[in-house]
């Protein structure tokens, strides 16, 4: 078994470091892993994303057209990658700053502010723990005490932040927690 | 001949720099999100622009425009 | 081996040097490799190596020679224009015997070109980018894994022969985080380099000076260098290529020859393939030169193989050495993709199974 | 009282890629302001650099050629020499052409060659993500240097206007900055003033224009502003330091 | 023609790039080429060119890029740690798709090596010493007569692929005298260039401005611009291979494929030879890249003949290109010498002989 | 009175292969000396240029390396960043040094690296036959420049030991000539200098040397030695340019 | 028919220059000519010479290993190329400068004070053109008057050297002619 | 203890530098020729010699030595 998971929204928005903490979350449940960011000049003012690739057996291709979840910080974003995402895909819409629709049926649509609750706890720059928090809880793709642990990991030399992201994970998870199953 | 201030909303990155130069504080951005995903800049107090061009001198973008008003009718 | 961590493939070739004792790197920024100076700026001074951003990579070459050539083990990275302007600097390096370590995180060219994946600098590192008879011992990873690994196998490899070394990458290699466990440190010191290098007569004491240079204006002289140096290729090709067969135990009715990032898709494309039943095997240069030849002749020789093909991200440089080994025993042929579009193993699946 | 303002014809309508705040889009600006006011966009040829401003080409209405990194005084020299009759300038970066592309400008300014060099200052690479360029402060954090530039390690930031003022060829030199109206109004008139000289065949002619990297510096637009007016200026002075009329030498003159 | 005068090689190169309509020329010198630019340093004057002598080999690669992408006829001379040095431009000019040439009066090597006579810049020249998929056509003159014929060849046919064409001489050919003619000056100037050269909107009554690059970021339109490149070149294997058979119409038991100054050296040795009764062919290359692949099959084919030998000035490259082109069918034999001794007739006639 | 003079130990005894009346031969003597007055042959690495000091090794009794032309500021800092106690000093003409390797000499001296460049201003390409150097007088005939240099074609001739004056990390920049013994004199006695301060490891130092090469000045040593003096020696002005000591910048700060 | 000379002595001595009147000579008789320098760094207070290959037909390799004939300028070219002349070969010794035998019997050994001789027509430089003259006198490779008529040619725009050389060229002939025949 | 000049004549080119730099005209080129084929410089008025090493310090060949007599003795 393999999935894929693309994060993608502005340069800015931590988009890259939500994709490496889960990674790092897969590698520690056992799982292959492997994490690929976009790079270059197109970052300049553009969509920035990344893409993990979990894998029960060694990864052999690192390409692949079709990825099976998406996580849209923005609604560029959001236009270019829902089109490709296989069915069944969990898609997290955030929804403080994309205001249309992932405009498929076959999908798990998740809408949730992300950008907004990260502002309420009081930083919006954690909005992209957030919106891990709660893929995470939605998609299930890896066990949520190793997420909390490998958000720690990542932030216990930055002291100043380790709370506020520790918060915004709780607070994905719970925002997820509240929409109904689908 | 009336001059008028026109600000390509597309072409706006919401920099600030226009913001911060104007002398007469006629600029803000807005929270409305452009084409591009930035907040662009626009006129808050319109009424006091005296039309000096130092908001066109400093955009990087060239986003700002001041022409002559009856130019502009046609468009 | 310590424990798994999750690396970017450019920050794992930083540390990996580290690891086998090479504390001294020079090197000018490029994308996609710029992560390595990066990485380094900060690692060097903590293990008290030496870090130092140099004016270009004209400079960057030369810099390894002088270190080199004071004894020193050195590396340096770059990317593919940057390699071409070290052009004139390997051929000096590999003609005043030096060792030394060069990565080239490959992208797109020719020219400018653009900063993704590609495989369009085969040539340049086998064949010789620079003037004269020299080749370096070039190796290809296809992990972040094997990239360290190989980093770390590089440097005894150069002072072995005493001839630069250089590992071929590319954007995903180097842009990619995979989990990696380093080797232990390789706690050596360059060996036998009193023999040659200018490390200072006092400290080898000698009487003698050491003179390290590329010219020998005595036509004599100058082809005893070279077959100096023709000799040590010929013992790389005896004692270190390497490659990795894939699903050669089978039936297999073609044979792919592929290396890098283009042989892990091909590897996906295999084993979808072998699930349908189509068994298709593949040599995986992981040194390219010196080639996997006896092998690659061998594997297309195999009575099952009716076809060879040479996938690469090029339009077609790694194919004129399969043919050259393959010596028209089965035909051989070539895909390929230029400028930064990775093939999907769907892609290379229909190409394989059309030939 | 009032002016009005209007994109000039040499910028094309193509938005361009840099970060919100950037100044390559003031001196793009300015550029195709002078070539429309002199009328010379049918026999103007720029040279971009490699460097943010790799796509220059994108942004402008006339011919262009992009050169590699650090080589475009010698793209431009080779365009100038077999057609004496086009207007040429270059366009280059900081690590473009003070670290790389030394070489080059020193031997196109020394040699005279009848084409304009505009120099963007911004004390840092931009394209490649925030390293170390000759120009870096003392002290200022970048990518690969991570402590602040050690001056005991790698030396002091270079001043290019100063160093090619120290040439005997005559030339225009100039350094100027773009990171406020005012400081603008007068680059305009040094990069206009540069121009004219290669029209009138007089000399090589150089603007070093002091810019800001918003994104690499970590800083919002207007904080870069700030910075480079109290940290760059200071070091980095403006003002003329040769004209093809002062005597061969300058300040530097023994 | 005119009529024959004694003239250095590196002086006949000069003064055919005149009569071929080349005003523009820049380079810095080197041995064993100078005379080419000191030559030109009172020609190009007299004639109204522009001859500069640049700060360096890397800028004079960038002042022919301006230059030709300008929309001029231009060339360039060097040697071969000159033409290291232009490996990036070459790749920039390539890629950008500039019509250009340049002269390399190869040295050995590697590094500083020596000044006399060599072929060991084989690979550099037609496998691509700079990065990514391009190729530079390639020809090598075996007499000062045909140095000049190739330089006034060069410039129509980097016109006509816009891409760089480079000539291989030695120091035998740059600095020997032989009589030469001089073809008619061609009076053409550049064509079809407004569509692509910086040569001023307003010259070429065009508001639409040419952008002269190699830079592609999106990977469609890298990948778009490398197929062109390709089909230039399949283009070149089908419209303008050069090489000369000699000995060929006999029973030759062995043939001999050598190039340049070497075969001048294998035309006596195989005249020699029959004198004895000994058949030997050879085919001379004269385009390099693209290599005469079906003719030097075709001659390995022909049934009288038993082995096959690339005789070179290097420690042997061309030979993979022959090996390449025999696939298998007979073997493939390398002999060479490196550093400035060029092999006397005497010698290829043993090793041939003892095949 | 009277005094007496051995060739110093650190001189090989084999024969130069330089041309009657070279001063290469000068230099190499004097550097020599000095090393051996300060007793640093074991620990000394020289670098040699391509020109015509490219044999240079053979004459030296201590290590060499022999750099690529004009890369050898890039050797040795290659060689003193990974070996701080070893004593480098780079032997270059003014081809190698002040064409094309204006990049790496202006770089390493920037930088403050600590070696020591010996700079042999001969105003010519020696080794390849006499072609014109960045250094070439206005006027004079070489054979790329056979009516003269023309300053209008192709610039003023570079003044090496102003531009790197025109640095502003610390340094110690001179000018001397060895054409004439009380010439001779002085030029030791800076690069004994030069050469202490690197020992000191206070600073990048350059000891530019106005030089001789009857070969391709078409001249005899004699009338060399008088054209350089007359010729040379008023448009390269000798003495200290700059030493660690003088403010940042010397006469150029502005 | 192919024969080859080899001019040696000091740079400086116009060995390069005689070769090619030589070759030229050759050229305008019909001929198929090839003149090959010695170049480069050796040059530099070492031993300059130049090797001139005339033959009937097409001139293959231009490398010779014994050259037919020898004309010696200094002693250490003496010492080097006598060895290596074909026998029956002229070999020209400037007696002026060499105080040796060229050590073998088989030779056609005239020696010359060429320098001594030019040194008398008033300008020591012409000495080759005195060794020029007395050599073709002897071998008669070429026709003089195409010789003289060459000199003239490569002379004719140094006006200040024309007459010298001409008379230089005679000079040389008068001294071979004086010389007994073999 | 008295001094002696010595000139390596192999070692000398004959340049004549030494010649025309020695205050007291002591030196000549002579008319032989040296194993190299250079006519080498001569002390033409040896006694003259002032032994001031001016010549040792032009002399770019090191064929120049001053020497004290009784250390050369054993030579
Ligand atoms: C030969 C070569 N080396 C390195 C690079 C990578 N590179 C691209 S842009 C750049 C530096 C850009 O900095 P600067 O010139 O200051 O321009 P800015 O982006 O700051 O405007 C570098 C090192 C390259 N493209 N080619
Ligand atoms: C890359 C490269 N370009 C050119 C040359 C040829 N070359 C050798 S020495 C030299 C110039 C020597 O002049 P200079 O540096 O002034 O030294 P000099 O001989 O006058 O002492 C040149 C151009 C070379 N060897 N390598
Ligand atoms: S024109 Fe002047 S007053 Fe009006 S908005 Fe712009 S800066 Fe402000
Ligand atoms: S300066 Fe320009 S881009 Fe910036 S906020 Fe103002 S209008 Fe927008
Ligand atoms: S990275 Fe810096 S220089 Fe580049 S576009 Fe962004 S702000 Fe401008
Ligand atoms: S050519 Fe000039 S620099 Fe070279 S050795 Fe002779 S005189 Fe000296
Ligand atoms: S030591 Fe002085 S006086 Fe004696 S020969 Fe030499 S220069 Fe003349
Ligand atoms: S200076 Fe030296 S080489 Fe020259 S003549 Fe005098 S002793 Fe001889
Ligand atoms: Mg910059
Ligand atoms: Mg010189």
């Amino acid at each position: 078994m393999q999935s894929e998971v693309m994060f993608a929204g502005f340069g800015g928005q931590g988009i890259l470091m939500s994709g490496k903490v889960l990674a790092h979350a897969a590698m520690e449940e056992g799982h292959e892993v492997l994490w690929m960011p976009s790079y270059g000049p197109e970052m300049r003012g553009g969509t920035a994303y990344c893409l993990v690739m979990i894998s029960d057996r060694l990864i052999g291709s690192p390409v692949v057209r079709n990825p099976s979840h998406l996580v849209a910080m923005n609604r560029p974003s959001l236009e270019k990658f829902a089109p490709l995402i296989k069915p069944a895909g969990v898609v997290l819409i955030n929804s403080s700053l994309i205001a249309i629709d992932a405009g498929r049926e076959d999908l798990d649509v998740i809408k949730i502010p992300v950008t907004a609750i990260a502002k309420e706890l009081g930083n919006v720059r954690a909005a992209n723990i957030v919106a891990l928090g709660a893929f995470v809880e939605r998609s299930k793709i890896v066990g949520f005490d190793t997420l909390r642990h490998c958000v720690h990991e990542e932030f216990v030399n930055k002291k100043n932040f380790l709370s506020l992201n520790m918060n915004a994970l709780e607070e994905g998870k719970k925002a997820a927690e509240m929409l109904p199953k689908k | 001949m009336a001059l008028k201030h026109i600000i390509d909303v597309d072409r706006c990155k919401g920099c600030g720099l226009c913001v911060t130069i104007c002398p007469k504080n006629v600029l803000e951005i807005s929270d409305k999100v452009n084409t591009k995903g930035y907040f662009p800049v626009y006129q808050a107090r319109a009424e006091d622009c005296i039309f000096c061009t130092k908001c066109c001198i400093m955009c990087p973008d060239v986003a700002i425009t001041i022409v002559e008003e009856n130019k502009q009718s046609a468009a | 081996m310590g424990k798994k961590v999750l690396m970017k493939g450019n920050e794992a070739i930083g540390e990996a040097a580290i690891r086998a004792g090479c504390l001294n790197y020079f090197a000018y920024p490029i994308t996609p490799q710029s992560e390595v100076a990066e990485y380094l700026s900060h690692r060097m001074p903590e293990v008290g190596g030496v870090f130092l951003q140099a004016e270009s990579e004209v400079a960057v070459a030369y810099m390894i020679y002088g270190a080199a050539g004071a004894g020193a083990r050195v590396f340096t990275t770059s990317s593919s224009p940057g390699i071409s302007l070290m052009s004139e600097g390997l051929s000096y390096i590999a003609g005043a015997q030096l060792p030394a370590v060069f990565v080239n995180i490959v992208r797109g060219g020719p020219g400018l070109g653009g900063i993704l994946p590609s495989q369009g600098d085969y040539f340049q590192a086998t064949k010789g980018g620079g003037h004269g008879d020299y080749h370096l011992l070039v190796m290809a990873p296809e992990s972040v894994q094997e990239a360290a690994d190989m980093m770390m196998r590089a440097f005894p490899l150069a002072e072995k022969y005493r001839n630069p070394v250089i590992i071929l990458g590319d954007g995903l290699i180097g842009q990619m985080m995979e989990p990696v466990e380093f080797h232990d440190h390789l706690r050596t010191d360059p060996v036998n380099n009193n023999h040659w290098a200018t490390n200072g007569m006092q400290f080898r004491n000698s009487s003698k000076p050491n003179i390290v240079k590329s010219l020998f204006l005595d036509p004599d002289e100058l082809n005893e260098n070279n077959l100096i140096l023709k000799a040590k290729y010929e013992r790389m090709k005896k004692e270190d290529i390497l490659f990795e067969p894939y699903n050669m135990d089978g039936p297999y009715q073609k044979l792919i020859v592929s290396y890098g990032t283009m042989s892990r898709v091909c590897k996906t494309a295999i084993d979808n393939l072998k699930v349908k039943g189509i068994e298709v095997g593949m040599i995986r240069p992981q040194t390219l030169f010196p080639f996997p030849e006896t092998a690659v002749f061998e594997a297309a020789a195999k009575e099952s193989c009716k076809a060879v093909i040479s996938i690469e991200l090029s339009m077609g440089q790694m194919v004129e050495d399969v043919q050259r080994c393959v010596q028209g025993l089965r035909p051989v042929h070539w895909y390929g993709e230029c400028g930064g579009n990775v093939p999907t193993p769907e892609k290379v699946m229909d190409v394989v199974t059309s030939l | 009282m009032g002016k009005t303002y209007q994109k000039p014809e040499a910028l094309s309508d193509q938005h361009t890629h840099y970060c919100p705040g950037c100044t390559h889009g003031v001196i793009h600006r300015l550029i195709a302001e002078i070539i429309d006011e002199l009328d010379i966009r049918g026999r103007c040829v720029g040279v971009a650099p490699v460097g943010c401003a790799v796509l220059a080409y994108n942004y402008f209405v006339f011919d262009f050629q992009e050169a590699a990194h650090g080589r475009a005084p010698a793209v431009a020299t080779g365009i100038k020499r077999v057609r004496p009759d086009l207007f040429v300038f270059t366009y280059q970066g900081d690590g473009d052409l003070a670290s790389i592309g030394m070489g080059e400008i020193i031997h196109a300014a020394n040699r005279g060659e009848k084409f304009t060099s505009i120099f963007v200052n911004n004390a840092i690479y931009g394209m490649t993500g925030g390293q170390m360029a000759p120009t870096t402060m003392p002290g200022q954090h970048t990518t690969t240097s991570p402590f602040g530039r050690d001056v005991e390690d790698v030396g002091m930031p270079l001043k290019m206007a100063e160093l090619l003022a120290a040439l005997q060829t005559p030339a225009y030199i100039t350094r100027q900055a773009v990171i406020k109206p005012k400081y603008i109004v007068k680059a305009k008139k040094a990069i206009k003033k540069a121009f004219t000289y290669q029209l009138e065949k007089r000399c090589f002619s150089f603007v070093e224009l002091i810019s800001t990297c918003p994104t690499n510096w970590a800083m919002t637009p207007n904080e870069s502003v700030k910075w480079a007016e109290d940290t760059l200026l200071s070091y980095y002075e403006l003002g003329e330091y040769k004209t093809p009329e002062s005597l061969s030498g300058g300040a530097n003159a023994k």
